[in-house]
């Protein structure tokens, strides 16, 4: 079985997954097939529907990556402040983060280790 | 030759090297920054060829030399190559802080940036 | 070939940077011929990489004394320590260089039509071979300052390299902080090594392990070796640099610092393991390398989540993944002096990080050069403006979605393969670890969904209507990651027993490296 | 350009600094010195020339391309001299022993001999012609690119 | 603020080097040298070079002397490769 990891705790393999997997399709397409019928290509059906609105444009239309996520950013600002403030972009900034590590690890490292 | 006393040499060089990382932190100058550098090159390589040094030791070429023992050879060479790869950093640094003004018109780290966060 | 054998490993190295050389006089002769040359030298270096790695599987660690009266002779005759530069490549090594290789090939081909419209070709490849060569002489080195001078070559061309386009003003300030960056670590390196020195007057890994004490010296230098070395892999808090120098370098260049930064890893690896390991009390040292990585994950992780701009996305993504393989390596070091745990866990959490090293590399590679590729043909790295682009670069879309579900740690993708050893051995040593790591996963398949959604999904964008594929060399090196991506991921076991355990036992045995060098222990 | 007193005396004394680097770089092997000092003596004598005549001047008589192609040449001759050892290993000093530069001193303190060695004269040779070239080439783009001049490509 | 924790942490590290500096052995008096002894002793006859240091960068540490020979190349190669052309600046200017 060279697709077998073994951990000496689980495991791991990836044909079996893969298996299930094909399975799960299968018996989903099973489920799919059981219902309506009646739908048709090429009809006022395919067409986009938003509440009997014009639909705008492909531009418009598009959701734009500053806006997505725009909840959780809203809802964690308190912690994204706390996390940018760090990264300054200045280069004086980040030997002080390494003398920082340096300085905190040396005391770690000398009185515990 | 006596002790010298406190390892001065090699305070020198751990002196030489927190002075330069006190410039490199605080100078906002990208040419200062890189003097920084230059400096802690400095204290390093000072570092390296001191730790070679034999009390009463003559260099380590025979060529013409009194009898005697002789400093250790490893560090010199290593400090040789230390100094040509800091000339070589220093070159691209600048090349660099060249560009940057030619870019920005700043030579200041903080006005000179485009990214942060 | 036995001939080929045994200076293989030199001849990696020296191959690569006599192409190097050669690479300014052949450019100006013919175009044609220096490509030649650059894929042709890449290509038989990493012919000779496979075939080390063969002959190391059946003979143990491979030892090359440079200069000696016979390579092999690692010491002098009748004399205890090597005097001479010893190139010592064991399971650890060759599994980096394996890496190595297979990502310098791909992103030579994959620069090969991406920097067509570049100026100043001829010298962009001197230096990628450069790199690659440095790289590769980090992986082999026995010397501690050989490691350094080769750590400065792979920084100093990559800060170059990323520098490339010189007509934008943020690739010069990313190569600026990159360089400052590197040459600060390195120059502390070579003080540490400066410490070393001065007690036991060695420079060779092997003969320092063996004379190692543990002094406070030696306490010494291990803190600044470690720093050093984290601050060029990246690893929170110190990892400000890295999004910004990835995200401004061309892409095939930003696949090459990937891996540099993992051979920064390597000699992390090399410092605790080999150099101090089971002399020293390790414990707090990887309760430093836990704390540093599950802070790179989350805030690597939480960082990615904001940005718009693609490849400082998947720049801050490399931190959220380095932050996996450190978790991995501090376990352990952590349960390295307690043999019973290390049997139990350690050994499967350190061979989980290895795991996620080789496929980092390969499925971040994957992410860049979809994302360059992306770059190439609309010119822009905001994702702001792109939209719908999965209608006309089909290709690059199901690269991109590969790569992005194989970082997600999403089965039956790589990332998965090794992931679940590093979750399943953390959780024997604290659950809360393990908790954190697949929160952490989640977010991020939330990022690249975020990416693929406002890039390749949506409706096809009037502007971008004419916007081609990308050109066959661009997509055959994707294809090559690619392809390594899904085997790796349908065959776990087999590459773990082939190369992760081999390496695993090799970095663990310190006692068979330090053989190698200086015969029997005492 | 500077005054023609400058230049005159900078052109004369360029040749005595030339002169001293070979020398450096030539008894690199028993003497303080080697191909790094002596070729960073010359270009020394180049910076001189630079200020002296502008990098307008210089340009003229030191093409970048040049430079670029000794620079290489050097590097190739020293990595070559190291391959050239592999029948051993990579980096065996062959030539000791051999009738081109392969003597060996007496042990101990003494008066040097130019014809020994080995490959290390070699080597220098090769390291001093790539550091005259490189760092040439280093400064001269520096000056060309600040005096607002394209560089060659 | 960010001048105070500088400072302090600058500190630390000054405490932390000049302590280790002070453990390093007195100035002058290596406490091992088994290598330099080695080299400075068989160098003559090995190499035949009368200069150890010239010894040491070509032939017992020759790989290190190529890669600072490279990395001087790189480093002229990466200048020429960063100021290869002002045409573009000057049209856009």
């Amino acid at each position: 079985m060279t697709s077998m990891l073994e951990s000496g705790y689980v495991f791991w393999n990836p044909i079996i997954w893969l298996i299930a997997f094909v399975v799960v399709l299968v018996i989903v397409f099973f489920f799919r097939r059981q219902g309506r019928q009646d739908y048709k290509k090429d009809t006022a059906q395919a067409q986009i529907f938003l509440c009997g609105e014009e639909v705008p444009e492909a531009e418009q239309r598009h959701i734009r990556a500053d806006n997505i996520y725009w909840g959780l950013f809203e809802t964690l600002k308190g912690y994204y402040d706390q996390v940018l403030r760090p990264h300054t972009g200045i280069v004086n900034d980040y030997i002080l983060w390494f003398v920082a590590v340096i300085a905190i690890s040396a005391i770690i490292i000398l009185i515990a280790g | 030759m006596e002790h010298i006393p406190l390892n001065f040499p090699f305070l020198a060089a751990a002196l030489l090297v927190a002075i330069s990382f006190y410039i490199i932190i605080f100078k906002k100058n990208l040419i200062k920054l890189i003097m920084g550098i230059a400096m802690l090159a400095s204290g390093v390589n000072l570092f390296l060829v001191s730790l070679g040094y034999r009390a009463g030791g003559t260099a380590p070429i025979y060529t013409d030399v009194p009898e005697g023992p002789m400093v250790l050879a490893v560090p010199q060479a290593l400090t040789l190559t230390s100094i040509v790869i800091n000339v070589a950093v220093l070159a691209l640094m600048l090349t660099m802080v060249i560009q940057i003004h030619r870019h920005t018109g700043s030579l200041d780290s903080e006005e000179s940036r485009k990214m942060k966060g | 070939m036995d001939t080929l054998i045994t200076h293989s490993s030199i001849l990696i190295i020296g191959i690569l940077l006599l192409a190097a050389f050669l690479t300014p006089l052949v450019g100006r002769v013919s175009e044609r011929a220096r490509n030649i040359l650059v894929i042709g030298s890449l290509a038989f270096a990493a012919a000779l990489v496979f075939a080390l790695a063969r002959d190391i599987s059946f003979n143990g660690i491979h030892v090359y004394a440079l200069g000696a009266s016979s390579p092999g002779l690692a010491t002098p005759e009748g004399f205890m320590v090597p005097v001479r530069i010893v190139l010592e490549v064991d399971g650890m090594s060759i599994l980096m260089g394996i890496i190595w290789s297979i990502v310098a090939l791909a992103a030579t081909v994959f620069s090969l039509s991406h920097m067509s419209k570049e100026t100043g070709q001829t010298r962009f490849y001197t230096l990628v071979l450069l790199m690659v060569a440095g790289g590769f002489g980090m992986m082999f080195t026995g010397d501690l300052f050989n490691l350094f001078v080769f750590l400065e070559i792979t920084s100093i061309s990559g800060a170059a390299l990323i520098a490339s386009r010189t007509r934008f003003a943020d690739t010069q300030e990313g190569g600026f902080k990159y360089i400052v960056i590197s040459s600060v670590a390195s120059l502390m390196v070579l003080f540490a090594i400066g410490v070393l020195y001065s007690q036991y007057n060695l420079l060779n890994v092997g003969a320092l392990a063996q004379a190692m004490q543990y002094t406070m010296l030696d306490r010494m230098a291990l803190v600044i070796l470690i720093a050093a070395f984290a601050m060029k892999l990246g690893a929170v808090p110190v990892h400000m640099w890295l999004s910004d120098a990835y995200s401004v370098a061309p892409v095939s260049v930003t696949v090459l610092l990937i891996a540099a930064s993992q051979s920064c890893m390597y000699a992390l690896m090399r410092t605790c393991f080999t150099l101090y390991g089971v002399t020293a009390d390790l414990t707090a040292v990887g309760w430093i390398i836990i704390v540093s990585g599950i802070l790179s994950m989350f805030i690597g992780v939480t960082m990615a989540i904001r940005q718009t701009d693609i490849t400082r996305l998947i720049a801050y993504n490399c931190i959220c993944e380095s932050g996996f393989m450190l978790v991995g390596i501090g376990v352990g070091l952590a349960v390295l002096a307690d043999p019973g745990a290390l049997a139990a866990y350690g050994t499967t959490a350190i061979s989980g990080a290895i795991f996620h090293m080789i496929n980092h590399a390969l499925f971040e590679g994957l992410l860049f050069l979809a994302a360059g590729a992306i770059f190439y043909r609309i010119g822009t790295r905001d994702l702001n403006q792109m939209g719908g682009l999965g209608h006309t670069m089909k290709f690059t879309a199901v690269f991109f979605l590969l790569g992005a579900l194989a970082s997600s740690g999403i089965p039956p993708f790589n990332g998965f393969a090794s992931k679940i050893l590093i979750y399943e051995s953390v959780y024997q040593f604290s659950p809360i670890l393990t908790i954190i790591g697949i929160f952490v996963s989640i977010i991020t398949l939330a990022v690249f969904i975020k990416v693929f959604f406002s890039a390749f999904a949506g409706a096809p964008l009037p502007r971008y209507k004419d916007v081609k594929e990308v050109p066959r060399t661009m997509i055959a090196a994707m294809a090559v990651l690619a392809v390594m991506i899904i085997l790796f991921g349908l065959f776990p076991g087999l590459i773990t027993d082939w190369i992760i355990r081999p390496a695993t036992d090799a970095l663990l045995d310190q006692a068979a490296y330090i053989n190698a060098i200086v015969g029997a222990i005492p | 350009m500077l005054s023609k007193i400058v230049r005159t005396v900078a052109n004369q004394l360029t040749l005595f600094i030339v002169v001293f680097g070979l020398y450096v770089i030539a008894h690199g092997h028993i003497t303080p010195g080697g191909g790094f000092q002596g070729g960073a003596v010359i270009v020394s004598g180049v910076i001189l020339l630079l200020v002296a005549f502008g990098s307008q001047e210089l340009k003229k008589s030191l093409p970048e391309r040049v430079l670029s192609i000794v620079e290489s040449s050097g590097a190739v001759l020293f990595a070559i001299l190291a391959f050239a050892g592999i029948g051993t290993a990579f980096f065996y000093n062959f030539l000791v022993g051999t009738p081109i530069f392969g003597g060996v001193p007496e042990p101990g303190p003494g008066a040097g001999d130019i014809w020994t060695g080995g490959v290390i004269p070699l080597m220098n040779f090769a390291v001093g012609l790539k550091v005259i070239a490189g760092l040439s080439a280093v400064v001269l783009a520096i000056a060309l690119f600040s005096s607002g001049e394209e560089v060659e490509e | 603020m960010r001048r105070v924790t500088g400072l302090i942490l600058l500190l630390v590290l000054v405490a932390f080097l000049v302590w280790g500096m002070l453990l390093i052995h007195p100035f002058g008096y290596p406490d091992a040298s088994d290598m330099d002894d080695y080299i400075i002793e068989n160098a003559q006859e090995e190499t035949g070079s009368n200069n150890v240091v010239a010894a040491v960068l070509f032939d017992y540490r020759g790989f290190d002397t190529l890669g600072e020979a490279t990395i001087l190349f790189t480093a002229v190669t990466g200048v020429l490769f960063l100021l290869r052309t002002l045409k573009r600046k000057r049209e856009s200017s």
